[in-house]
Parts: C-alpha cells; structure tokens; sequence
C-alpha cells in the first residue's frame, strides 16, 4: 500500500522533520526493552536534531545514542543505560562531563513516568502516588509535589503530567490512518500516545484498515490522534517485535564495548548510523544475522469471534 | 572481587539464596537478572504457585521458554498469563498486592537504603548510574523487599549518598512518618553474605556469610559497624536440585558466572 | 471441565454465598449495556442478601431489579433506569416513596465512577478531575472535594477512591483459575476489577489455560486477583454478549411494561426470578427467543502471532 | 404534544437539525437516540471524516450496521476503530480532545444548565430521575455542547431545580471561575425550536421555531421571557437527502417517531 498523496503514510524521513522539530520533548521507547524505535532515532540524528527533551521510563541503549550524538539538552527518565550490557557510557561522559554537551537529568522512577503521561493522557495537572515518599528522587520541584490525602491527612506525592510533542511508538501493524494494532507487553505505551500532541507510528507492517477494525480491542489509540504512519520493516532492531524478531543480545554487548571511549562512540555512529541513508541500508549491513532474529517459534493466539 | 570456592558459583548461591526468600503462592516482583533465576528456582522448587510480575506489564506464572536478557525479550510474553499497562502492575505493588520485590543497587546502607543514582555528591556526581527503573517504586510498595548487589566498603555504606530506593530511612518510625503505606526490606544478599532486619531497631544485622569467606571478611568489608546475630553462620550451600533447576534456566552462566569461562579464576 | 474440590471454578449460588455477604459493597454492570451478569443478580435475590451498596456507572436494569426486591441500602452510580424504555420503577419507587425500603443514593457521573474505581485499581486515595466543576452533582463530601493544582492554582475536583468488597463480572471465557478473556467495549471493568477485594466471573465458557495464555493481551486481571470462576452460559441475558449472543430490546420493554406498579414488579420478580431456580432454568422458559438471539453474523478478528 | 405538519416527523427534524451541529472533521461525542442518529446523517451526508466516541469505550468512524437501541449492542462493537476503557474515552474529552458532544435532560434553564437528577427539591424530589450518565462529564468537557430536549415550560426553565450538567451556570465568565477548562452550550434542539447561545451573555436566545409552530407558540411554552434573535426564522426543513438517510438506520422510526404507528396524530 503506497503513500497517498493527503495521507499520513510517509517515509520516515518526513516523519521526523515535520514531528521533531528542534527542541521538542519526545516520547520513546515506552515498551521499555521491546519495540524501540532504534530507526526514529537514527533519523533524528541523521536530521541533526538538538536541544530535545527525552522522556521514557527506560530506553535500553536508544537516550544513550541520541545523548552521545548531542541531541539532546534534557532527559526526564527512570533509567538510563544497556539494560542486558551495563552503563550507558554515552549518558555518563554527558552527565558527568558534558561530553559532547551538558544534559540536565531529571530523576524519575518508570511508575512516575507512568502517572506523569497518564496525568497528560486525561487531561489533568497531576496524579498522586504513595510511591517515592521519602526518597531522594522527587526532587524537582516542577515535576513533583508533596501533599496529603484531604480525607484521611496521610502523606502522597503529586506526579505532574507530562504532555510531549510527540511520541513515537512502534507496532506490528497499522492501517494508512494510524489505527494500529500492539502486542506483548505495553509498558507506557498508551498513555505516552494518549497524552501527546502528535503520534508518529513505527509499523511493521501496513495493513487494510478492515484488519485493524476486526479486532478493535487489540487497537493501539484511534487514528485521529495520529499524525504519521511509517512502514518500517525491522525499524525496531536490535530490540524486539513479538511476532517479528527477537533481541539482538550481542548488539548491545558490541555497543558497549565499543562506545567505552567517545572516539569508538563516534565510529560506532558512523558505522550505524550516519553512513546508512535509512533503515533498509541499515538491515543489509546487518547481513544474515538479521535474518537469524527472524526465525521464530510461532505461538498464534487463540481466534476471538466478535459476531454480532 | 570474591571468589569461588565449590563447585557453585558465587552468583548461584546468591540466587539460591534469593529463591529461598521468596514463599509458595506469594506474588513477587521479579527483576532481572539474578531475580529472575531466583524467581524460576522458587517457582520449580518450593513455591510452586508463586506468581512473577514484571514493571513492563508482565505477568506470569509458569517460566519462561528460555533464559532472558531483559524482561521485555519475546520468551517473557510467550505464555504469560496477562499482557498488559506498567500502570496496572505498579497499581498491584501500590495497592498491596504483592508480596516481596527484588532489587539491585550500587549502594546499600545500615538502615537498608539503597542508591542506583549517584556515587558522590548528586549535584557534581562522581559516577552518574543509570537511575532508579522501577526499584524506587518496589522498594516504597512491596510488602517485603529483598536488596541483592556485589559487597564492598564503598557498596555497604553507613550512608547512601543518594537515596533512590527507600529502606527505613533513618530507623524505626520512618517509613511510617513519610507515609509509605507498608514494607521495608527483610534482607540484603551480597557475593559475601545475607543480612536481615532488626524489627526494633530497623538495622542490618549479619544473618549467614557465604562459605570461602569468614566471619572477619564479612565485616571488615562493610562500611559500618556490624551487628552479627545471635546464632549467625555459614549461608547454606545450594542442593543439587537448586543448582540443577538453576543451570537448566542458565547453563552458560550468563548471570551467574560461567564456571567454564576464562575469567574465571 | 468440572469443579476441582479446592478450585475457583463455583456454582453461581456457592459464589454468591461466598462472596456477596450482607452490606457487601458490590460492583457490577461495569461494560455500561453490555455483559451485565444478570444472573448474579438474580442469585443475589433469591439469597435475600440485604443492605447492599451497589456500585456502577449505569446497569440498564439490574440495579432496578435489585433495588425493588430490596436487596439495597445505597447506591453509587452515575444512572439508575431501563436505557432503552425509560425510567426504571423500582428506583423511583425506592427513592420517592422507600418502597420496600428507602435507598439511598449518592450521586455522581460517569467519569467519577470510572476515576473512583480506577483510583481503587491504583491505590490511591483519590484521583483528580476537571470534571463536574460547577455541577451540583458531586455534592457528598465523602465521595468529593473541591482542590486545586498546586502548580497553576486552577480548580479541581477531588475523586474518592472506591475498593469494593465484590467486582461481580461477566467474560467471554474464563480458565479455572480466572485468567480470563473479555472482548467489546470495556467500560470501567478492568479498573472494577483491579480495585476489588474479590472478584467474581461469570463465563460463558470455560476453557483450558492454554487458550487464554496463548493470547495474554486479550486478559482482563490475573487469575491471582479472582476468586471464584462461574461457569454462567446466557447469564447475562437481556443483555449482549459480543460474539455469543445479542441484546434482547424487548426483554427490556416488557420489563419496563411489568413493572409499572408493585404489584407488576412482583409478580415479574416471581416469574424470571423466584420461580427459576437456576441460569439453566431461565433459559429454558425462555425459550424459542434465547435461541433466536443466538443467531449471529461472525466477525472474526486478525490472526496474530506472539511468535518469539 | 408536539404534533407532526408534514412528510416528516418532529423526532426527523430534530435529528436533521442536531446532525447539522456536526462539522466535517470533527470528533463528537455521541448520545444514544436522536444524537446517534443525527451522528449517522451526519457522517453519510456533510461530515463524512467525523468519528464518534461514545462512553462505554467505543470509537468509531463508520456507521453501525444496524440501528442500536443501546451504545453497547454488538452492532456497535463490530467495525469499531477502538475499544477500550471508559477511561480513555473520557481521557480525550478532558484533554479537549472531542469537538461537540450531544446530551438529553429532563430540563434546561436559560444559561444552558441541564438538570438530569431530580425534579422538584433534591432532598425530598417529586421525581428521581435516572441522573447524569456520562452527561455531566460531556457538559463539563466538550468544547460544544448540543441539548436536546422535549419543550414545555416546566422544561425549559428560569432556574434547573438541580444542575446536573453545567451551562454556562450564571452567566458570563461562569465556567472559568468555577474552573472549566472549556466548553460549554452552543445550541438547544427542542421539539418546537432551536435555541443559540449569545457569547456577551450566555443566554439561549431564539433562532427558529419549527415549521407549524408559531413563534408566539414557543414564547408560551418557554419558562423565561425569551430573547428572539435578528433574523430568527422557522428551522430549515430536512431534505429529501437527509430524511432517506435517516429512515435507511430508522426505518421503523423507533427514536424519531413511527410515521405509520397508531399512536401518531
């Protein structure tokens, strides 16, 4: 199904340049360590994008390339690092020296970041929360408030929301008009594209929207809170897509050995990155290990009869 | 670094040791890792209707297919009883539903705060560390916490210098006076020894040290004066069947250190 | 699959028994006109269970049937009455006269059910709303305060949380354990869920476990949150049950004809719930007409695959 | 009792009418009855991008395969482009994501305020009525509003005994100071007239009265002394166009009034 000349099918390329523009707060990796689209932010870096916020509960090695690569002047997430591999040595030479530029981190922990999108995602200022009293996290002043319960007195902390520019999230499917279907675990998904302006979907594939209507329970948001659809096979590499691929564990043990030092971090990009136009030049580079990951175990779910 | 002395590695008797904390039919939030393995010797062993719930929105009650790398990898799906929102699963730890969590940390202190933030002063950190994920979050709702991480003068600390994940703060009362609702952790494994809680005094109190250390090992290598309980001693080695449940889930040692590997000593 | 002696999977009348004690705070009707578990009510009836607090957005009507046999002390939803024909008698004979017995009721809207309960599933003691500001609806101090958000200083209202004794809910299939599958629109049935104490299913099938695992997307609460499984075939007629049976209008119109006066309501209350001693036994005077709203165009949903 | 002076019944025109508050585009909150359909004509006819949203946790932009008698029949489910919580749904409606919504009630007064609760004092009411449903959410949220309602002078009133769902409560600047965020009535359909809302004042004034009434006839029947807009002129017959679309989802005109039934005029 080819892009229509009014419609929200477009390359990534145009994807990125009109929903990320300079200094925007994005939403990624909302799975967590599944479905992270490694392709959009490749974009972004190849679109030299700066000064973005970066918000996600973690993002596995995806803020530590856009971190490394300078785009970013602000990181509100739980966890920053190589989930499978260790630190992310990107994040520590910015964080701790500035390296290639300053970032403010604004700690955070994955339930927070839940409440703060899912405050965005209805409509209010804040959620309250009994997590997080009495740590050292909820130390910033615009992002949390201490408060009580007005009925009993006792302690909760107020989570402000937060409503991105955009999110960009992945999935196994959607149809031209963003109506799109995810599976496995959701992680923050739906409350990051709830609460955002604008969505931009990573799609596996693009299907007839008859598909996606025949299992309207399995539906990500409705299209009308889509801005763009991307068809981008393998987009999620070297993360993991149920029904796709598998992780690419020694990938992120090759990025971690490689990215010790910020020289090796900028041939890593090079490599990866900056010399690969888009995701398909990216996925022969690959080579036959990208087709290894493909080899699954089917596990089909059981059918479900909407008859009415 | 401390060192192996059986035919076990360090790591599984910390796993082994982790699995013992966990009971039969008790909801766990299970990290990854060696949590994880723990998790799976429990659920084969002797807490057969345990259940294990994971902060990406995964719930599961049988093992998984294979050994994961992360909590999100495709085996971890397969089969879970219910896929669903991180929202959920955190709203089952805020609500009380489960029974004990696991978390990892670089720094764990006398009254069992731990810190996976900053090494140093936050403001100028020595050593930025990826941040809290999840463990803030466990370690403020769980109804039991149990802190795994390597053990070390600058590890084992009076004082963490930063606290992500709240223990009993400052001692008895504490917990209470911020207003988390329940918890507090009931033990601390390291590579050297188990820790437990003094309910009276909320304190860390030397419970086992593993076999290969010795007692004076244990408490030189820990950043305050410990407190040794009446009746401590060795850690009880693993069984074979916990070790033989264990390498079925890992048997290249992927998280226990590869009894076969070249870094071994 | 039959009852195992220390399992979940119930007789409705032993659920019931078990989990619907005198006073109990029960929420049910949670998917608004659809799987409303009728037959639970009826149960509940026929146990004379008194003093209930009923919890619901809207439940067409089984609150009203609930309420005329004066199994009812309070109600807490945002509308009482028959969707389809009008205004329910029983509620309003309760109400205006406190025939058979006054009940009270504590007004509130949609939403404030949904943020209630949700706040119930989270943990919380309250979650906030733009909504209802200015409204005279939420006008019990026990259920709503006024508040505002620290931040900006603007306006909101404050939703108690609700943690019923009992979420009494209706599924399309169920394992014996209570991991469920439920499809069609959701309505407040998953927060109903989570916020309860105990959970109650009425399935209109049961399966092996195998079936519900091979789709854990498609699940409504783990089965370590249930605490019984019934297996209810039809239970919820008049109401609709996507993919097994279609909603019954007329079913609703005679009600609302029957019970115009008392003595109507009674003699209905003889007829489809006094008299019938069990789900089996309503379908079967029933009749012809349970077979005709079985009849139904398929709707198949997508394959997908969790293949890993 | 209104009754009927042509091809088409009172229930027809209000529903043409209330689909002609619908733009191309827009995302409306849908009621049951008269809304539903009047999103139905609306969708086939003017506003073919429009997508409906209705409480329960349905979203969807194609018409039902067949007429519904409840938003949660199964017609309504299948063809759906989302189901899900309600609270989602009204997520969007707070966030200010829905254009228009519709509701019905049991009164108006002249600032929009719609009581669906009680007739007569609250504590001791002559009528219970079956209260607000998802209204005084949609009220509160949406950025238009659309009311309709039978007309009489016990209905549209000076003052709603109860205000369930909120107009513009007493007048200008109202709803910012009780703080909401948005929205309120843009128009009132009754089955004698439709009614605009002045922006200085927030009052309902006149813009058509139905064909066969008289302008005198709705005055009368109105609880207040209403304002008559310049210009103000009986409402615009429905179309040949929209009355077949109507009558192919209604043709027993179960909602708008059975133009064959006994128990019409």
């Amino acid at each position: 199904m080819g892009p229509r000349p009014d419609g929200k099918l477009v390359p990534l390329r145009e994807a990125i340049s009109r929903f990320v523009p300079e200094g925007a707060t994005v939403v990624m990796g909302t799975c967590l360590e599944s479905l992270i689209p490694f392709a959009a932010g490749h974009e972004i870096i190849r679109q030299r994008r700066r000064d973005l916020t970066l918000v996600g509960p973690i993002s596995d090695v995806l803020f530590d390339q856009l971190i490394g690569a300078g785009c970013v002047a602000r990181v509100v997430a739980a966890w920053v690092g190589n989930v499978s591999a260790g630190l992310g040595h990107a994040y520590r030479r910015a964080t701790e020296h500035g390296i290639p530029r300053p970032v403010e981190v604004v700690d955070t922990s994955n339930f927070a970041v839940a409440l703060a999108l899912m405050a965005g995602a209805l409509g209010v200022p804040y959620l309250p929360t009994r997590s997080l009293l009495g740590s050292d996290v909820p130390r910033h002043a615009e992002a949390f408030r201490f408060s009580e319960d007005p009925w009993s007195g006792e302690p909760l902390l107020l989570v402000r929301a937060i409503q991105p520019d955009v999110a960009i999230l992945a999935v196994q499917r959607s149809d031209p008009d963003g109506n799109a279907h995810l599976w496995g675990n959701l992680g923050v998904t739906e409350e990051a594209a709830l609460a955002s302006r604008h969505v931009v979907l990573l799609a596996e594939e693009v299907v007839d929207p008859e598909v996606i209507r025949s299992d309207p329970n399995r539906v990500l948001l409705p299209g009308f809170k889509v801005s763009a659809v991307v068809h981008c096979p393998g987009g999620c590499h070297p993360s993991p897509v149920p029904g796709y691929y598998r992780r690419d564990h020694a990938f992120y043990e090759e990025y971690h050995r490689a990215t010790r030092t910020e020289e090796g971090f900028r041939e890593w990009l090079r490599t990866w990155v900056l010399e690969v136009p888009d995701r398909q030049a990216y996925l022969e580079r690959l080579g036959p290990r990208w087709e290894a990951l493909r080899r699954l175990q089917p596990a089909p779910a059981a059918p479900v009869d909407y008859a009415w | 670094m401390v060192t192996d002395v059986a035919d076990w590695t360090v790591g599984e008797l910390m796993v082994v040791a982790a699995s013992r904390e966990i009971r039969d039919g008790e909801v766990v939030f299970v990290g990854m890792r060696l949590p994880l393995l723990a998790y799976c010797v429990a659920k084969r062993l002797h807490a057969p209707r345990s259940v294990g719930v994971f902060e990406n929105g995964i719930v599961r009650d049988v093992p998984t297919p294979q050994l994961l790398y992360t909590m999100s990898d495709t085996p971890n799906v397969v089969g879970a009883v219910w896929c669903t929102r991180m929202a959920n699963v955190m709203g089952l730890l805020q609500r009380g539903d489960v029974d004990v969590g696991f978390i990892g940390g670089a720094q764990v202190d006398r009254f069992g705060n731990v810190n996976s933030s900053y090494v140093g002063d936050p403001h100028r950190p020595q050593v930025k560390l990826p941040g809290s994920g999840g463990a803030a979050d466990i370690a403020s709702l769980a109804k039991r916490l149990v802190v795994i991480l390597p053990h070390g003068r600058h590890r084992l600390v009076e004082r963490v210098d930063f606290r992500t994940s709240p223990g009993y703060g400052d001692g008895p009362g504490w917990r209470q006076r911020v207003g988390l609702p329940r918890g507090g952790p009931s033990a601390v494994i390291t590579d050297r020894a188990v820790f437990r809680f003094d309910p009276q005094t909320c304190e860390a109190v030397l419970h086992h040290w593993h076999p290969g250390q010795s007692l004076q090992d244990v408490l030189e290598n820990t950043g305050w004066p410990v407190r040794v309980a009446d009746g401590a001693s060795p850690t009880p080695e693993p069984s074979e069947e916990e070790l033989g449940v264990l390498r079925e889930y890992d048997p290249e040692g992927v998280w226990t250190g590869n009894r076969n590997r070249s870094d071994r000593p």
